[in-house]
């Protein structure tokens, strides 16, 4: 039967009228593109600030919304931070909200290993279950929270989470390099570097513009706020030269892991010539000249061990430098007036990771640039309301299995390493782990063993809006928000000088059926019910929010960040005194913050001495009491009554495995980098700015610039000096297998005529075996290669010990055959 | 044998005359869901475009209004009309009407009626006609919109024709 | 009698002598229709492939970022060059009186046709939106070079559809006498021509007129072929000898070409009484020639490139030379200066064999010299980035190979309906030239000496 | 192997199909003429598209100029349909 | 009418790649995937090109942020066949995406590279096509696209300001590359205007154009970087 197209349609109009689903017939009647058109409304469109939440730096976004829905992002002009930049995986923020693979519903694995949904109701009390009984039975330390989720404000609700079931075991995954400046000021947390005043950054092995805590801030301090003539010079030292080291005056290429012995050389040149802050030195140091023990025992100075031992043509022939370019530096540093050392990257990432950071450390310490201007402060504290600690008395008080053990040495321990060692050995009986914003199968070195110990769990939950590696190991998957739709409390990021407080509100209603973690963390709390619920009060993660930022009101201390930079600065400084605080009330605080969604306190306290130097003398120590006092410790001093100081000294250097007498170990020494494995060249993994955070790999943009400095995207590259290159007889383009002992990767070999020879640099952050976004498959990841060595310090693992060899696998593929017919 | 050829002709004729028929088909008037009155609503009962085009003068696309809009006034019948009937059912189901556009322009164009209304000036009447006169849905376009009316118009008042600032 | 009752009268007679030449229209066997079906089965493919390219866009081709100009552009400039085999060669022929040029201007004539038809298709092929390809009508902009194509390739192919279409009027009447069907088909195009003095003077001032004509716009075609890229700032395009470059090359594998189907058509339909080895031998030494021309002009454009050293130069340069264009560029050089060069220049290997080996390189080695005109520059982008590189995808083959078989189809087509060779000319030239020739080159040899000179010359002998 | 005379309707074709060629060439001129217009308008450069029409609009003139002698000629130069149905005689 | 032009600092870019990614979500360019992109069809409006000098120690590195630079004498616009790519009034070098019959002979033609041509129909996976501009069309398969200077802000930046009552400012416009970049590298602004700041960085001795030498007048300027 033939019916007119005209008929047709009627009939199917009164089906459908008549069956009341309009929907079927208007599709019929106007092409869907029109209905797009029509559904897409006026195209009203508004401005909202937030925070990106895609990495730890939280730098302010503006959004712009078309009708309601995002559909731009720029960096916040307003934001102290990053005054209107925003780097390429910012940019992509709406690519990970609007992304394709985002988990839209609780999951849980059945008993086959299959995924299956699950009710939020049903989750929650089946993980409120097994802590209520936990609990009930005094086993709190049997959970464990993993959680990556940046800001102290979410890490202070988990605390007090933790706190409540009883449980010690929180951390998160990455071990943050505080030890240096623990061992010399004697404080748990990285200071403020002042980048944007200081007039010449010396960097050890890191990136300023592309690694780093805050890339986007140090770009903006120091390049975009400053004139051209007075900016800061710059001196790198390390490896790799990238894209924004590249920028530096000097670039003094080194061999792997000398960092800390170059910082030593120039240490030396200062001392020599006299060009170091002498009165900085007397007052506020301890351990530079000579001295002489409670004991009556003379003691080495730093100064005598720079002399003898770190003189330049040492230094050089250990680096792989000129003995005239460490000359060069050091006298550039002297001369300069605001100087900086700090080191990073590649150089936090070795085997003698916090002796390269004491060395370096301890030129600040020469050139006596703390508590200045353009020197090492300590940002003001934010004034957030103290929480109440809950009375957890009546429980069992447990030693954290990420604590170091004793026969270790170390101040601490690779906390993924820690948990899965402990679970698996048996000394960690853990039965709920709680993986919050982390990826640690995926992005730690001790990942596959973590993935063994997931197996001996009772319950794994992770918190996480995509389907990643530790997810796909896990019992229970709880869909979170993405950044743009969801509460955000970015605090204070390392090593920014000042102190800032970044609120983030929702730009648009949850897409999907997800929840940000503070309120799963509640609502356990409140699952649990008793005292884990009476320490956490609040209805929801804005509530805790809004109390917390109570604090900052009462206080009056900073100002909200409004209008351009400079604007700021004057409102502040008219808060200082010039006119009344604008804000009297919590409410109308609350809507000013939520409005321009920044706090920031630029003001350090001067003086403060005390604050910043908290070691046992008072002082920066060169002579590190700290670890001397940890050392004897580890040698067992307490143990064995009878052993003397300097035997137990002696027994905890050995502990710990070091390589130097028991005079250099408690000064900023070189120790030589360790490495395993019989390749010919070392694998320096290292993090381009395109794979900043966790979800850098769901956007297509993010993975099509991937290797934007080769004009390249898509791949794991492996970047060889040309000299290195040419010994392999490898060509740009060639595919390469990377092969350490645990195993071999794929890469893409870039020759840069900058690296090291001898060296091999492969970016992290692709490699996922999971539908992250688009990158499932794409790439290789290097930690899965990674043999890693323990800092015998901080217990971290190193990611740059490993040796490896290339291996051709094929010439660049543009000789061969296309696909047949252009792969479609 | 001779007439083969001819045969071929005027088949080759009767194609193109099919093909003419065929394409004015295809430009079939256009049918709305509800028969609209404009003149009611605007000549009778003195209503603005804008009443209804909310955006008209503020946003890109004037819109057509939909049931939120219509409801203003249309919660409950005010008359016995049939038509309205139709509408009262919509508002009460909440099924947006099915307007068809009887104005559009490509996907390549770039058309903001704020620049034309608000910044230009530009009476409804000059790209839509007299619509306020029109008592039944009109069933195609009072005028056509083409690239070589825009281009006039703009010609005649003097505004740029570089062609980036349509098309984008 | 007149000239044209005579060979009316032969045609008429049973002493038709040239039975030869409409075999191939008065009984085309089987092997017509078995070719024209195969051939048509690959340029059917050919267009369902075009059809998917359309739908799906251009990707499922070989072209890339910096090479965005593939097989579809260098075939391009290679079809029309072929072009040139026809009618330029007719023309230049025709014009010099060469009387031995009487069995091969038809054939070249309509290679020139069908190849040009092909090769300004290929441009269509090579547009990612071929829907508008009459933007070009509506909206064309004739400065751009691609316009000047457009105007001078149509140009050109309405004026050698004409030079191939008057000259065959007489042997389509011949074949409207005979009565070869369709009948109606011969009875249209012959145009009513009987062979009257009259018709005869007006067909050789046509002919004489067009071949004048036929010349400027023929150079004019394959100049401006050149121009497209000549006139952009890239290495190795930006070069004011392209046009002659071209030209010469054009002319080049067009008589390449033609000597090659006059070779195949000689063998199918057995004409060997018509083409004989002089007309190898003559067409072969223009080839020669050609070949020589051909490598001057490859060298002075290489030598300026390099001795001027511009850094974007000698990328591409280097390219060719040693890089990974080396093997093509080399083979080119071989396949047009070496191989036609060592078989063409000895009498031993200037056999028929050895002719189309010759023939037959040098369409390869042309074919290979547009490839290396094209994708080298486009892959050495001025500013640091990559180079490029192209491997043409299955559907550009494809179409290679369907644009191949047009070319055969149209020829196979042209030889079903209509006489390869020209019957009229070939009768004219027994009939005429003989005594025509002898007149001229008596005109050529010096005056006879005045009697008495000769005589004291005898005396003093 | 008689000659027929041509039948009326294949004179109309040939008549057809020579005017064809004159439509064919004026449009081809028009559309020179037309892109000369355009480029005006458009403030594009005139002077390529004048050079391209002195050239182009005289070679399409000339051809279809040239078909039509032909055509007229052959048709003029013709005896008469009844004579040519006659043998000469072999002289 | 104004004559658009860029500056770029050369000393003050890091090379983060912001301009580059910004571009892309401005002006709604479609990621052309793994596979498409080894066969080197990945497409940028704004790349930075690596420019290395000497070796070693003594080795320099610059990354060139490089959009389209629209010449003032473009070579790409003289060859277009069908007046799809053109010079507007004010100084752009624009291409009308529905006139483009895809020919790519611009291409061909750019010395600079700037132009890239859609191979497929661009893929939008999931609902990534909501967070795509409105402002700036998604553009079919088979066309040739470039960097607009992100007219469509000039646009805005012209309504807003009429809308205002007042004339354009210096400033008013911001390409979304200068707007995003971190260190301010990147200014843009009218250059038949004496006093905006980009002519008054054109006139830095610093000042350069890629490959000027070509007489095509880029609008897009450099400044070198400083000893």
């Amino acid at each position: 039967m033939i019916v007119p197209r005209r008929e047709f349609l009627k009939m199917l109009g009164v089906a459908s009228g008549t069956l009341g689903i309009g929907g079927c017939g208007r599709d019929w009647l106007v092409p869907d593109r029109l209905v797009e058109l029509a559904q897409r409304g006026p195209g009203l469109e508004s401005q909202a600030p937030t925070i990106c939440g895609l990495c730890e730096s939280g730098c302010g976004l503006t959004v712009r919304l078309v009708d309601g829905l995002p559909v731009g992002l720029k960096g916040n002009p307003h934001h102290p931070l990053n005054r209107g930049g925003l780097c390429p995986v910012g940019q992509a923020g709406l690519e990970v909200l609007y992304a394709p693979h985002r988990l839209q519903a609780p999951q849980r694995r059945g008993a086959g290993g299959e995924l299956e949904p699950v009710s939020w109701d049903d989750a929650l009390a089946e993980v409120g279950d097994l802590l209520r009984q936990l609990r009930s039975e005094n086993q709190g330390s049997r959970v464990a929270l993993l959680t990556d989720e940046p800001g102290q404000l979410f890490r202070d609700l988990a605390d007090s989470f933790a706190r409540a079931i009883g449980s010690p075991n929180i951390s998160s995954t990455k071990s943050e390099g505080l030890l240096p400046f623990t061992l010399t000021q004697g404080i748990a947390q990285v200071p403020g570097f002042d980048v944007g005043k200081s007039d010449l950054v010396m960097s050890f092995g890191l990136d300023l513009y592309e690694d780093g805590p805050t890339p986007l801030h140090a770009i903006s301090a120091m390049v975009g706020s400053r004139a051209t003539e007075d900016r800061a010079a710059h001196i790198y030292a390390g490896t790799r030269l990238s894209a924004g080291s590249a920028k530096a005056e000097i670039y003094v290429p080194i061999s792997p892991g000398t960092h800390g012995a170059l910082a030593l050389g120039v240490a030396h040149v200062l001392v020599r010539e006299g060009n170091y802050n002498r009165d900085f030195v007397a007052e506020h140091t301890f351990g530079f000249e000579d001295w002489i023990d409670d004991r009556g025992h003379e003691r080495l100075g730093f100064r005598r061990l720079l002399l003898e031992r770190y003189y330049p043509d040492r230094v050089a022939r250990i680096c792989g430098c000129d003995a005239a370019t460490v000359v060069r530096i050091a006298r550039r540093l002297g001369e300069a007036s605001a100087p900086l050392a700090v080191a990073g990257g590649e150089a936090s990432q070795g085997s003698n990771a916090t002796w390269t950071g004491v060395a370096v450390h301890s030129l600040n310490a020469l050139l006596g640039v703390f508590d200045r201007p353009g020197g090492v402060s300590l940002p003001p504290p934010i004034p957030l309301t103290p929480l109440a600690v809950s009375e957890t008395s009546s429980l069992e008080q447990t030693e954290s299995i990420f604590t170091p053990d004793d026969s270790a040495g170390a101040f601490g321990v690779d906390p993924v390493e820690a948990l899965a060692e402990r679970v698996i050995d048996g000394s960690g009986p853990i039965a709920l782990l709680i993986i919050v914003s982390s990826n640690p199968v995926y992005s730690s070195p001790a990942g596959g063993r973590l993935r063994q110990a997931m197996e001996q769990i009772q319950l794994v939950v992770t918190l996480t809006p995509f389907m990643d590696e530790t997810a796909a190991h896990a019992d229970l998957i709880l869909p979170s928000h993405v950044f743009l739709e969801s509460w955000q409390g970015a605090t204070t990021p390392a090593a920014v000088a000042f102190s800032t407080l970044g609120l983030g509100k929702p730009v648009i209603e949850p897409l999907f059926d997800t929840r940000h973690p503070g309120d799963v963390l509640l609502e356990l709390g409140r699952v649990v019910g008793g005292p884990a619920s009476e320490a956490l009060p609040w209805v929801s993660y804005p509530d805790y929010l809004k109390e917390r930022l109570e604090g900052l009101v009462i206080s009056g201390e900073g100002s909200v960040v409004t209008g351009s930079f400079e604007e700021s600065w004057v409102h502040f400084l008219e808060e200082r005194g010039w006119r009344f605080l604008e804000h009297r009330s919590l409410e109308n605080c609350w809507a000013v913050r939520e409005r321009e969604s920044a706090w920031w306190n630029p003001v350090p306290a001067r003086g403060d001495w005390a604050r910043l130097f908290r070691t046992p003398s008072g002082r920066f120590e060169f002579f590190s009491q700290t670890l001397e006092r940890h050392l004897r410790e580890v040698g067992g001093m307490e143990a064995q009554a009878g052993m003397s100081e300097e035997e137990a000294l002696e027994r905890g250097i050995a502990v710990m495995g070091s390589q130097v007498d028991s005079d250099e170990v408690c000064l900023p020494h070189f120790e030589p980098p360790v490495t395993t494995g019989e390749g010919e060249l070392q694998l320096l993994p290292f993090r381009p700015i395109t794979a900043r955070g966790r979800l850098a790999a769901v956007s297509p943009m993010v993975m099509e610039m991937f290797g934007y400095p080769f004009l390249d995207g898509w791949q794991t590259w492996a970047e060889v000096a040309t000299e290195t290159a040419h010994e392999l007889d490898l060509a740009d383009g060639d595919v390469v297998a990377v092969e350490s002992d645990r195993g071999s990767i794929e890469a893409v070999v870039r020759v840069h005529p900058a690296a090291v020879p001898g060296t091999v640099h492969v970016p992290m952050g692709l490699g996922h075996d999971q539908p992250l976004g688009v990158a499932e498959n794409i790439g290789s990841n290097p930690i899965e290669i990674i043999d890693p060595i323990r800092d015998s310090l901080s217990g971290a693992l190193s990611l740059t010990s490993s040796r490896v060899n290339l291996r051709l696998i094929s010439r660049r593929p543009h000789g061969g055959p296309a696909p047949l017919d252009g792969g479609h | 044998m001779s007439s083969g050829p001819l045969r071929a002709a005027l088949l080759g004729v009767l194609l193109a005359i099919v093909a003419g028929v065929a394409f004015s088909l295809l430009d079939r008037p256009i049918e709305q869901p509800i028969a609209f009155n404009h003149r009611l609503h605007v000549e009778d009962l003195g209503s603005d475009c804008t009443d209804c085009h909310l955006y008209a003068m503020t946003g890109v696309r004037a819109t057509i209004p939909n049931v939120e809009v219509c409801a203003d006034c249309h919660a409950e019948a005010q008359t016995d009309s049939e038509e309205e009937a139709l509408l009262v059912a919509h508002i009460a189901s909440g099924d947006p009407i099915p307007w068809r556009k009887l104005y559009w322009v490509p996907d390549h164009v770039y058309f903001s009626h704020r620049r034309h209304t608000a910044i230009g000036g530009i009476e409804c009447e000059t790209c839509h006609g007299p619509m306020g006169e029109a008592s039944e849905p009109m069933p195609r376009p009072f005028v056509k919109v083409t690239m070589n009316g825009c281009m006039k118009c703009h010609e005649q008042n003097g505004t740029s024709n570089d062609c980036l600032l349509c098309h984008k | 009698m007149t000239e044209a009752d005579e060979i009316q009268g032969t045609t008429a007679g049973l002493e038709f002598e040239d039975q030869d030449l409409l075999r191939s229209i008065e009984d085309s066997g089987v092997a017509f229709r078995v070719v024209s079906t195969l051939l048509g089965l690959v340029i059917l493919t050919a267009w369902v492939i075009f059809g998917r390219q359309i739908l799906l866009g251009l990707g499922v081709t070989g072209l890339n970022q910096p090479v965005a100009w593939g097989f579809y552009i260098v075939n391009f400039v290679f079809f029309i060059g072929i072009s040139h085999a026809g009618t330029l060669i007719s023309a230049i022929l025709r014009l010099s009186q060469a009387e031995w040029r009487r069995p091969i201007t038809r054939m070249a004539e309509v290679i020139t046709v069908v190849v040009l038809a092909i090769g300004a298709f290929h441009p269509v092929l090579d547009l990612g939106r071929p829907d508008r390809a009459l933007n070009i009508f509506t909206a064309g902009r004739l400065q751009s070079p691609l316009l000047w194509d457009v105007s001078s390739i149509s140009a050109y192919f309405t004026a050698s559809t004409v030079y191939l279409y008057i000259p065959m009027i007489p042997d389509i009447a011949l074949l409207r006498d005979r009565g070869v069907r369709p009948r109606w088909l011969y009875t249209f195009l012959a145009w009513g021509w009987q062979g009257t003095p009259r018709q005869q003077a007006v067909l050789e001032r046509a002919v004489s007129i067009l071949m004048v004509l036929v010349i400027p716009i023929a150079i004019s075609v394959h100049t401006v072929i050149s121009y497209i890229f000549a006139m952009t700032l890239q290495p190795g395009w930006h070069s004011t000898i392209f046009g002659p470059y071209f030209v010469v090359g054009a002319i080049f594998s067009g008589i390449a070409a033609l000597m090659m189907v006059m070779i195949v058509m000689r063998r199918v339909f057995h004409l060997e009484r018509y083409l004989k080895q002089v007309h190898f031998d003559y067409l072969s030494r223009l080839l020669l020639i050609m070949s020589l021309l051909w490598i001057y002009f490859t060298f002075s454009e290489y030598l300026t490139a390099f001795f001027g050293n511009e850094p974007s130069e000698m990328r591409v340069f280097y390219y060719k030379i040693t890089g990974p264009y080396a093997p093509f560029f080399w083979s080119m050089v071989a396949a047009n200066f070496l191989v036609p060069v060592g078989i063409l220049s000895f009498r031993r290997t200037r056999t028929i064999p050895g002719i189309f080996i010759a023939s037959a390189s040098v369409v390869v080695g042309m074919w290979l010299e547009r490839l290396n005109i094209v994708v080298p520059s486009l892959a050495n982008p001025r500013l640091p980035l990559p180079t490029g590189y192209y491997i043409p995808s299955l559907v550009e083959w494809v179409m290679f190979a369907g644009g191949f078989a047009t070319f055969m189809l149209g020829f196979v087509i042209f030889a079903r309906f209509f006489p390869l060779i020209s019957v009229w000319e070939i009768q004219e030239g027994r009939k005429l030239s003989v005594a025509e020739t002898t007149e001229r080159l008596e005109g050529y040899l010096p005056d006879p000496v005045p009697s008495s000179a000769a005589q004291s010359a005898t005396e003093r002998g | 192997m008689e000659r027929q005379p041509e039948p009326k309707w294949i004179y109309g074709l040939q008549i057809a199909s020579v005017s064809m060629i004159w439509v064919f060439v004026l449009s081809i001129s028009l559309w020179i003429l037309h892109l000369l217009r355009l480029s005006r308008r458009l403030n594009d450069v005139p002077s390529a598209s004048i050079g391209i029409s002195i050239v182009a609009i005289p070679v399409f003139l000339a051809g279809a100029a040239i078909l039509t002698y032909v055509f007229v000629g052959l048709r003029r130069g013709r005896t008469a349909p009844s004579e040519s149905i006659i043998e000469p005689e072999e002289g | 009418m104004s004559r658009w032009g860029m500056v770029i600092d050369l000393d003050r870019c890091t090379g983060c790649g912001a301009c580059m990614a910004a571009c892309h979500q401005e002006n709604n360019l479609p990621a052309a995937g793994p596979e498409e992109s080894s066969r080197d069809r990945a497409f940028h409006w704004l790349r930075l090109l690596p420019e290395v000098s000497g070796s070693g120690a003594e080795v320099k590195v610059r990354y060139v942020p490089q959009p389209c630079v629209h010449c003032d004498d473009p070579p790409c616009v003289r060859v277009c066949p069908v007046h799809a790519t053109y010079l507007s009034e004010e100084g752009i070098v624009a291409q009308i995406y529905s006139r483009c019959i895809g020919c790519r002979y611009c291409m061909a033609a750019c010395p600079y590279n700037a132009k890239v041509f859609n191979w497929y129909e661009p893929e939008w996976p999931g609902d990534l096509k909501r967070s795509t501009n409105p402002d700036v069309s998604l553009r079919p398969k088979g066309v040739v696209e470039k960097c607009t200077f992100c007219h469509h802000r000039v646009v805005k930046a012209r309504e807003e300001t009429r809308a205002a009552g007042r004339e354009m400012r210096d400033g008013d416009v911001t390409p979304a590359c200068a707007e995003s970049c971190p260190a301010g590298a990147i200014v843009f602004g009218d250059l038949d205007d004496p006093t905006s700041r980009v002519s008054e960085m054109t006139r830095n001795p610093r000042a350069f154009r890629l490959l000027a030498d070509l007489g095509t007048k880029p609008k897009v300027y450099y400044l070198a970087e400083r000893d």
